[in-house]
């Protein structure tokens, strides 16, 4: 059926925008395969995965596979003039009018999640096959890993809020599952909790939102809630601040927003194909994704539009350049994409709060490709040195020189170097914000640009240049994992022209209009045309994050030396005074960045992490207040109390049996006394 | 006539009688006792009965009745002395108190 | 005049007679191998005298006589009944028992036949002479059979108690009777009924105080029941059986006649009163029962808590607009069904003393797994005594609670005392059940311990078992004895 | 099929108690006829009420209609019948009921406490089974009342025979008890207190019936009738109600009167808790939604604030006591406490939302609660041990069993997709939208508290699994040959786990049943614009 997202067509049709779209016919009723076909491959895995010679990799790569196949054909399909439909069932009805259902949409947004899930997934699935050859329980990664993939479709094809939480949970879950792989080591369950926990408090967030907007208007249908929303529906906008924001909450843990941003770092124990797919490329995402959802709520009521909007920018401001800032002093090469990957999520919340929900997802497309590459690319390195630091890295780019191209280019796009897919979707981002007038924020999202090629170029530098200081011989990975690399390497350059502002395509249009129609409704902004004043700022402040970087990270031995003096900057000028500018440069640099990065790394660990920790240590406390005192002592010992009450009330009452026959005549006759008093003259 | 006399008399004898029962420590006074207090009852009646005069001169048949369970309960209860006496030569209730509590 | 005579309706009181007297007789002619015959006397008695009870009961019609001072109506045949089976229990109880001990069996059956006579008479009493001379005819046998061990100065110390309370109670009694007489001139209950309809007088109210302490001994009410722990413990256990059930439930009857038929419109005094006994006898039953090792004991202090429940409803009539029939049936019910579980009990506990050779809870450890039937009878019984569906136990705390639940505070508040004493009761005839089922056993089994109980005491057990599940399972079997309560309830 | 639609339930109900007396005739050391003939016995109790919902007319479902129903008179004296019947919201506690007995029997097939003795095991098992199918389809208040006590009698002798002997220091009291016999006699005391009042309100509801209506009657029916009616009212009603409350809240356990439950839960052996928590529990829910609800409509709007208080606490407290537990069944046991405190809040809610939200808590609380005493069951017949600080790595040990394990634990922080999410999501649904007229303030309270509650959940269960599951074993366990799931735990589990499954993606199964009869329940009780809460304030 066309379901509600063509009702919402229609309602764009209303106000005088031409939309055009098929119901994707065939492909579009039987799209729900693919967030089956997962499933299946779970329990297939966990069956039999273990005799197989991949340990089940082949079956998750199938599976995914024929996801590819279905997401790619909608892909052409909706580029081709537009898909909109959805199917449900319903799985449960409560009284008259309280309807859960399962089912999938299918629409620009859904199309464009299936299509990147299932590419990216495919690709990072065959590089694990690779990867993960003789590791431990490998058969138990892959099933995990094809949890996630269902979990995470089941997510984006949610046509209404219930499967959507579902689903939430579900990536959740397998995001637990894979942190937590290797488990014999307690840190890495204790991470996997941390990000669980984390998450789990945001889900309040997001279940009470859900409920608090499902009641309001009577169902948790997406189209309905877009509907009523762009029809400022009254009910709806006397729940739409709370509601919102509450939702914006659950965003927050999802996509590891400031100060929820803790859990991510800490993920990067899980494998390494995972923190590319789950913690970069997708499950992340899915907090934009929500957002991006709900887009019209948050567009269509003042006070949500107003000073809601204003918290959610500022908060993704603060993550999209706090965070950024301390990728510059990890030395773990994970922990400094893990970082970058933060800091970028701050830059799609920032947008899509901001109103641009085009730009928002659009770097959401571009940056799983790139993201994911860099992840994939580090996964390489570590794979051929072992370790995760890059102080045991360096000079691989003779010893690895496929990792190294790749990951360049991974690089320069996520530093926004024109003509890469990051240059387009970040300066989309800030000719958003410049027009939805947070100019303040889109300087800050400029200085945000520095740092990212700031801290990427360290990274290159530090892991490709200078001289190898890891132990062994270090060797290219093989080809099942390079061609991913490569496979990933193209779209990262190529995908950014889909939507250069004002360029549409021949025949197939631009990203914008893929996103669908649903936009025209919601009056979000998204540029028409390319403002190159403000692109060649962006585009500075990438080339000087970069010249700046490889200066003090550049590959002559010296300087490779300084970047251990780098920690300590107060010493730094008194041991080298040779380049005097220079010096003065990076005392400039070093003394500020330094200490502001390590300031806020100190926050990091000592005051959200610590909060994370008190909580945990105060409910465990709490527990035991609870259960020793109140509980044993307290509710518990009352009853105890009681009945040891009734005992020696027992052992006092049977004393009066003294076993003296005249006693007991003397009770015999006092009672009768007391009767007789008791009813005679008194009563 | 009056009756108030043999109703105080009666009251007296039975209060006595309770008192002799709870004090006395020797079995057999304690039946004596036991004696009075039936007696009261009796002295009751048969007052009643002058005063009430039924048909079936009930107080005194009622006074008969008590009369003779009154002989029977003395019976019994010499024969229970009579069975303490013999497993302890005495006949003192203050050392009855093997059970208690 | 001579007043006419309906022997049909004398006929189990007659059958009893001719029992013990040839009880008697039999006992001077044969020698002491074959003394057993006079237990199979005693039975086949008892049994016997249930025949003519039936045909009356068929008739159905109330036979009066002696000008209504002694009738036999439905009341009056369902308490006989009650005497006759429970005394056919006790009995069987008694065979082995009695014969285990070297004592006169000829003397047991005779005294006991006569209590039960003594019963089998206060039943059908509507007259206070008839009433005093049932009541002394059940007591002045039990005084010796109290003793029946002479050699055994516990024995004779019981009997002493006993004794003594009983003569103090009959007297004061007797006390209260004389001037009910002399108050109304009427010995008549019906008659009584009369005279004191309205009537408001201070010797009237002492009387009634007097007459209750005086049953208030019998049904061993607080706190006229301190005789009973150390009579019970001192007697023999057949002998304590039927003093806890047959001649309470004779002085709960006398209560229940004079109270309902002579004195109904005087509730207003003696409903408070009970309501006090009630309570006290409840709550004080059952503190002292939590803390008693010996199983006996704990019975005794079980029997007095029990009095206490079914003198409960008693406490209902006096509230304006109380369903006589109700409280009256739910006492009444309530006594037949505590006497078929507590005479069960007592079997138990012979059963059981006689296995593990003490009367002492922590002896009975683990007999449970040595004898389960005996176990599983010892956790029937004790359960239902605790009142636990499915047992016939709940119905009586059932019906006594659905007496009071009436809208004043006086009954509701007694209704609350009742449910709470109903919970602490659970915990010490859980004690019992513990030590059977739960409690690792101590060997000290008697060398009897594999071997079943006698045939008699196996009966016994059947019969009380099965009425106890029965009537728990299907209560409309008790709840017959309602259409009794209704002959007396309404004032005759 | 005639004579089913009369016998049926009356099958349902007594064929185990039939098993369990042909069960005394078998000889005790002939194990295996003794556990086939239980097997057979649970199993055909099972088919029957299979067949139920087999002709059971999902349709016609209108409130205080029951189907199968079968009225017989049965103390006549006081009017109370043997009046049995279903509806919507009584049945799938029914099939749960029989269905897991199956499940225990199954389980218990090699798995025997000390001492040993299958015999007596069985047959307090099928009484068991008996009381608890009879609870469920129970009419009438008396017959209610003997199901509801005959329950007390085999889990006291399961908890005091077979169950935990370790010494507990008990406060209070000087001397230290083996747990078995504490908390036995503290299970039985707690329900029996609340059970004698329950029987005071139900007396009471009795008489003032007689007056309102002419003839006295303990029928369900009837009583629902008058009730809806508002024929109770006043000051009778709070206390009938405060009466049959503590009857109820000391069964379900709602906080204050949870004490029982955790000593019972963690003495009692395997299939005891397991029974306990899957069927026991759910009495005093069902009580609840059965007899105080639309029998005491008024009464129950006016004490609804209290009761989702006392859910809350539940919720948190039951979670934070979790935490600073040792001991993994206690921990399960604990969580009890909080998954029937959403149950309890949906009730409070007096919504249809809510109640079939209480509803299908009740049944995937029985589902996971019952596999998590399985499991620990399971493990603690292998490691002779319940404390988390000795395991650890079970899952390296194990594998499936800790693949099960973290799979119940999952289900039982309400993990969405799974049965317990339902309950959780629901009832806080309703919470946040209860029935016209009771304080938002409260229940919105509640709901947000209720939402945190779900995340201390999830904090103790990740944090049971941290210590049981993962990690590397404990060196004590060096050289162990651990015997993974054998085939009969298997048989016992799967049901449970599939089930939990598919209820989660697809709770119609519970829903179609229930939803109908419910709405028409408060429809009856509050008047059908109380119903579609969702709806009255959207207008459709």
């Amino acid at each position: 059926m066309r379901g509600f997202l063509y009702d919402l067509a229609i309602l764009a049709v209303d106000e005088g925008k031409a939309i055009e779209a098929g119901d994707g016919g065939f492909w579009a009723d039987t799209a729900g395969i693919m967030l089956i076909t997962p499933f299946i491959a779970f329990l297939a895995i966990l069956a039999v995965g273990k005799k197989l010679k991949h340990n089940g990799g082949e079956i998750a790569v199938a599976a995914l596979a024929i996801n590819l196949l279905w997401a790619s054909v909608l892909f052409v399909m909706n580029m081709t003039g537009g898909v909109l439909t959805e199917t449900t069932f319903e799985i449960a009805r409560i009284g008259s009018d309280l309807v859960f259902e399962l089912g999938w949409a299918v629409d620009g947004l859904s199309i464009m999640m299936y299509f990147l899930v299932n590419f990216v997934g495919l690709l990072v699935f065959i590089y694990a096959i690779g990867y993960m050859k003789g590791d431990v329980r490998v058969h138990w990664f892959f099933a995990a890993f094809s949890l996630f993939a269902g979990a995470m479709l089941i997510l984006v094809g949610a046509p209404n809020l219930v499967q959507l939480i579902i689903g939430w949970e579900g990536v959740g879950l397998a995001s637990y599952f894979l942190i937590g792989f290797y488990w014999d080591d307690l840190d890495n369950v204790k991470a996997g909790n941390k990000a669980f926990m984390t998450n789990k408090v945001a889900d309040v967030g997001l279940i009470l939102g859900a409920i608090i907007l499902g009641v309001s208007i009577g169902t948790f249908d997406f189209g309905e809630l877009s509907k009523l929303a762009a029809e400022h529906d009254e009910a709806l906008g006397a729940v739409a601040l709370v509601g919102g924001l509450l939702l914006f909450f659950g965003a927050m843990g999802k996509s590891a927003q400031f100060p929820l941003h803790i859990w991510l770092p800490d993920a990067m124990a899980g494998p390494t194909p995972v923190s590319a797919l789950m913690h970069a490329a997708t499950m992340v995402t899915a907090g934009i994704y929500l957002m991006a959802r709900t887009f019209p709520l948050f567009q269509n009521f003042d006070d949500l539009a107003g000073d809601g909007r204003m918290w959610m920018v500022a908060i993704g401001t603060i993550t999209l350049f706090a965070i950024g800032l301390l990728a510059l002093v990890a030395d773990d090469i994970k922990k400094v994409l893990a970082y970058s990957t933060v800091s970028q999520l701050g830059y799609m919340m920032t947008a899509v709060a901001a109103g641009g929900y085009t730009a928002g997802l659009f770097h959401l497309f571009t940056h799983a490709f790139f993201k994911a590459l860099l992840f994939l690319g580090a996964g390489s390195v570590i794979h051929a040195v072992h370790s995760n630091n890059m102080s045991d890295m360096g000079g691989l780019r003779k010893y690895m020189p496929t990792t190294y191209w790749t990951f360049v280019v991974g690089s320069l796009a996520l530093a926004g170097i024109i003509p890469l897919a990051g240059f387009w979707s970040k300066d989309e981002i800030l000719a958003t914000l410049g027009h939805e007038g947070f100019t303040l924020v889109m300087w800050i999202a400029i200085a945000g640009a520095f740092v990212t090629a700031f801290y990427m170029t360290r990274a290159v530098a530090l892991t490709f240049h200078g001289e190898y200081k890891g132990h062994g011989e270090p060797h290219e990975s093989p080809p099942i994992m390079t061609g991913p690399l490569v496979a990933l390497a193209i779209p990262s350059m190529l995908f950014g022209f889909l939507n250069v502002p004002g360029l549409s395509l021949p025949g197939i249009g631009n990203f914008t209009e893929w996103l669908g129609v649903r936009v025209v409704a919601m009056g979000d902004y998204h540029p028409e045309s390319v403002d190159w004043g403000l692109a060649a700022i962006g585009l500075a402040a990438a080339l000087l994050g970069i010249a700046l970087g490889w200066r003090l990270w550049g590959p002559d031995k010296d300087t490779q030396a300084a970047r251990d003096r780098f920690n300590v900057p107060v010493l730094y000028p008194l041991l080298r005074r040779k380049y005097y500018i220079d010096d003065a440069a990076l005392g400039i640099v070093g003394a500020t960045t330094g200490p502001i990065a390590r300031f806020i790394d100190w926050t990091n660990t000592y005051i959200f992490d610590g909060i994370v920790n008190a909580v945990g240590g105060m409910t465990k406390w709490l527990g035991g207040i609870t259960y020793n005192f109140l509980d044993q002592l307290g509710v518990d010992g009352v009853f105890n109390g009681l009945s040891a009450a009734a005992d020696s009330a027992g052992s006092s009452v049977r004393k009066l049996q003294t076993g003296r026959v005249q006693q007991y005549a003397s009770g015999f006759v006092a009672g009768a006394l007391i009767l007789v008093v008791l009813f005679v003259f008194v009563i | 006539m009056v009756v108030s006399q043999f109703l105080v008399l009666a009251a007296a004898l039975f209060a006595m009688g309770v008192y002799g029962l709870l004090i006395r420590r020797n079995i057999v006074l304690i039946l004596l006792s036991v004696e009075l207090m039936l007696n009261a009852v009796n002295i009751n009646l048969v007052a009643f009965e002058s005063m009430i005069v039924t048909t079936e001169a009930l107080g005194q048949v009622f006074a008969i009745f008590v009369i003779t369970v009154a002989a029977a309960e003395v019976g019994v209860g010499l024969a229970i002395v009579l069975m303490i006496f013999r497993n302890r030569q005495s006949a003192n209730v203050d050392e009855l108190d093997l059970m208690r509590y | 005049m001579t007043p006419e005579i309906d022997y049909l309706a004398l006929a189990p009181e007659i059958v009893i007679v001719v029992t013990l007297l040839g009880a008697l007789t039999l006992d001077l002619f044969l020698p002491r191998p074959q003394k057993y015959w006079i237990a199979t006397l005693a039975v086949a008695g008892t049994a016997l005298a249930l025949i003519p009870l039936g045909i009356l009961a068929i008739n159905g019609e109330t036979i009066s006589m002696f000008d209504g001072s002694y009738v036999v109506d439905e009341f009056a045949l369902v308490l006989k009944g009650l005497f006759l089976i429970s005394a056919y229990i006790v009995f069987l109880m008694s065979v082995n028992f009695i014969e285990s001990d070297r004592y006169y069996q000829g003397e047991y059956y005779f005294l006991l036949l006569a209590s039960l006579l003594g019963s089998l008479v206060m039943a059908s009493s509507r007259d206070l002479i008839i009433l005093f001379i049932g009541l002394e005819l059940v007591t002045g046998p039990l005084y010796l059979l109290a003793g029946w061990r002479k050699g055994d100065v516990k024995s004779n110390e019981a009997s002493m108690k006993y004794f003594i309370l009983g003569v103090l109670s009959t007297a004061i009694l007797l006390y209260g009777m004389s001037l009910l007489f002399g108050l109304t001139g009427e010995v008549t209950f019906a008659g009584i009924a009369e005279a004191t309809q309205g009537m408001s007088e201070p010797a009237l109210t002492m009387a009634i105080l007097f007459m209750i302490v005086g049953f208030g001994f019998k049904i061993s009410a607080v706190p006229f029941h301190f005789w009973a722990p150390d009579t019970y413990e001192g007697a023999p256990t057949p002998i304590t059986a039927y003093l806890s059930v047959n001649s309470k439930a004779a002085g709960f009857v006398a209560m229940l006649i004079v109270m309902y038929q002579a004195l109904p419109g005087q509730s207003d005094v003696w409903a408070p009163a009970l309501w006090l006994l009630a309570a006290l006898s409840m709550t004080i039953g059952n503190l002292s029962a939590l803390r008693q090792t010996n199983i006996v004991r704990l019975l005794a202090y079980s029997s007095i808590a029990q009095a206490g429940f079914m003198l409960v409803p008693f406490a209902a009539a006096a509230v304006a607009g109380a369903d006589l029939e109700s409280a009256f049936g739910a006492t009444l019910i309530y006594l037949v069904i505590y006497a078929v579980m507590n005479l069960g009990a007592f079997a138990v506990v012979i059963a059981g003393a006689r296995k593990t050779g003490t009367g002492e809870i922590d002896g009975w450890a683990g007999l449970g797994k040595v004898d389960p039937i005996l176990g599983v009878l010892t956790a029937t019984f004790f359960f239902s005594l605790a009142g636990i569906p499915p047992l016939a136990g709940w119905f009586a705390k059932f019906e006594m609670f659905r007496s009071v639940m009436i809208a004043d505070p006086a009954t509701i508040s007694l209704a609350v005392i009742a449910a709470i004493n109903a919970v602490i009761a659970f915990y010490y005839y859980a004690k019992v059940i513990k030590a059977v089922w739960l409690d690792d056993a101590v060997d000290t089994f008697t060398d009897e311990a594999d071997q079943p109980p006698a045939g008699a005491l196996r009966l016994a057990l059947g019969v009380s078992v099965a009425l106890t599940i029965a009537i728990g399972i299907y209560p409309s079997i008790a709840a017959f004895v309602r259409d009794a309560a209704q002959v007396l309830a309404s004032g005759g | 099929m005639e004579w089913f639609e009369t016998w049926g339930l009356t099958i349902t109900v007594f064929l185990p108690v039939v098993g369990a007396v042909l069960l005394g005739f078998i000889k005790r050391d002939n194990e295996d006829a003794l556990k086939r003939t239980a097997l057979v016995v649970s199993l055909a109790a099972f088919a029957a009420s299979v067949l139920v919902v087999a002709g059971f007319d999902f349709g016609a479902s209108q409130y205080n209609t029951y189907q199968f129903e079968v009225s017989e008179t049965w103390i006549g004296a006081i009017n109370a019948n043997y009046h049995i019947g279903v509806d919507g919201i009584s049945l799938p506690l029914l099939v749960l009921s029989t269905f897991v007995m199956v499940l225990a029997v199954i389980y218990s097939w090699n798995h025997w406490e000390e001492p040993k003795n299958p015999k007596a095991f069985l047959i307090l098992m099928l009484i068991l089974a008996t009381g608890m199918n009879g609870t469920f389809v129970a009419l009438d208040l008396v017959l209610f009342f003997i199901f509801f006590e005959i329950v007390l009698l085999p889990m006291y002798f399961m908890i005091g025979i077979w169950g935990d002997k370790s010494p507990r220091k008990v406060p209070g009291f000087s001397k230290v008890f083996e747990t078995r016999l504490y908390a036995s006699i503290k299970f039985f005391l707690f329900t029996l207190f609340g059970s004698a009042f329950m029987l005071l309100g139900f007396l009471a509801l009795y008489f003032e019936s007689g007056d309102v209506a002419g003839e006295r009657t303990f029928d369900i029916v009837q009583l629902t009738e008058l009730g809806s009616a508002g024929a109770f009212t006043g000051t009778f009603a709070f206390l009938v109600f405060g009466a049959m409350f503590l009857g109820f809240a000391v069964k379900v356990p709602m906080w204050p009167l949870h004490t029982w439950l955790p000593d019972a839960h963690t003495a009692a052996p395997t299939v005891g808790s397991v029974l306990l928590a899957a069927i026991l529990l759910k009495l005093g829910s069902y009580g609840f939604i059965r007899i105080s609800l639309p029998i005491l409509p008024e009464e129950a709007a006016s004490w609804a604030p209290f009761i989702a208080i006392l859910s809350v606490i539940g919720i948190i407290y039951g979670s934070l006591a979790c935490l600073a537990q040792s001991d993994m069944k206690r921990l399960i046991a604990f969580s009890s406490v909080g998954h029937m405190g959403f149950v309890m809040l949906g009730i409070s809610t007096m919504t249809d939302v809510g109640i079939n939200a209480a509803i299908i808590g009740m049944v995937a609380h029985g589902l996971i609660t019952g596999l998590l005493f399985f499991l620990a069951g399971s493990m603690h017949h292998r490691y002779h041990t319940r404390e988390m600080a000795r395991l650890g790595g079970n899952i390296k040990l194990m594998p499936v069993m800790g693949g099960i394990l973290a799979f119940t634990a999952m289900a039982s922080l309400g993990l969405p997709g799974l049965a317990g999410f339902w309950g959780e999501f629901m009832a806080l649904v309703s919470a946040y939208n209860p029935l016209d007229g009771l304080s938002l303030g409260v229940f919105r309270t509640a709901m947000v508290l209720g939402a945190i509650g779900t995340v201390l959940t999830a904090g103790y269960m990740l944090w049971m699994l941290q210590r049981v599951n993962l990690g590397e074993p404990k060196e004590e366990w060096e050289g162990h040959e651990f015997k993974d799931v054998d085939r009969f735990e298997m048989t016992a589990w799967v049901p449970l786990i599939i089930l939990i499954v598919i209820i989660g993606f697809y709770p119609r199964i519970v829903f179609d049943s229930t939803t109908d009869a419910v709405t028409s329940l408060v429809d009856m009780a509050f008047g059908s614009d109380a119903t579609a809460s969702i709806s009255s304030i959207t207008g459709g």
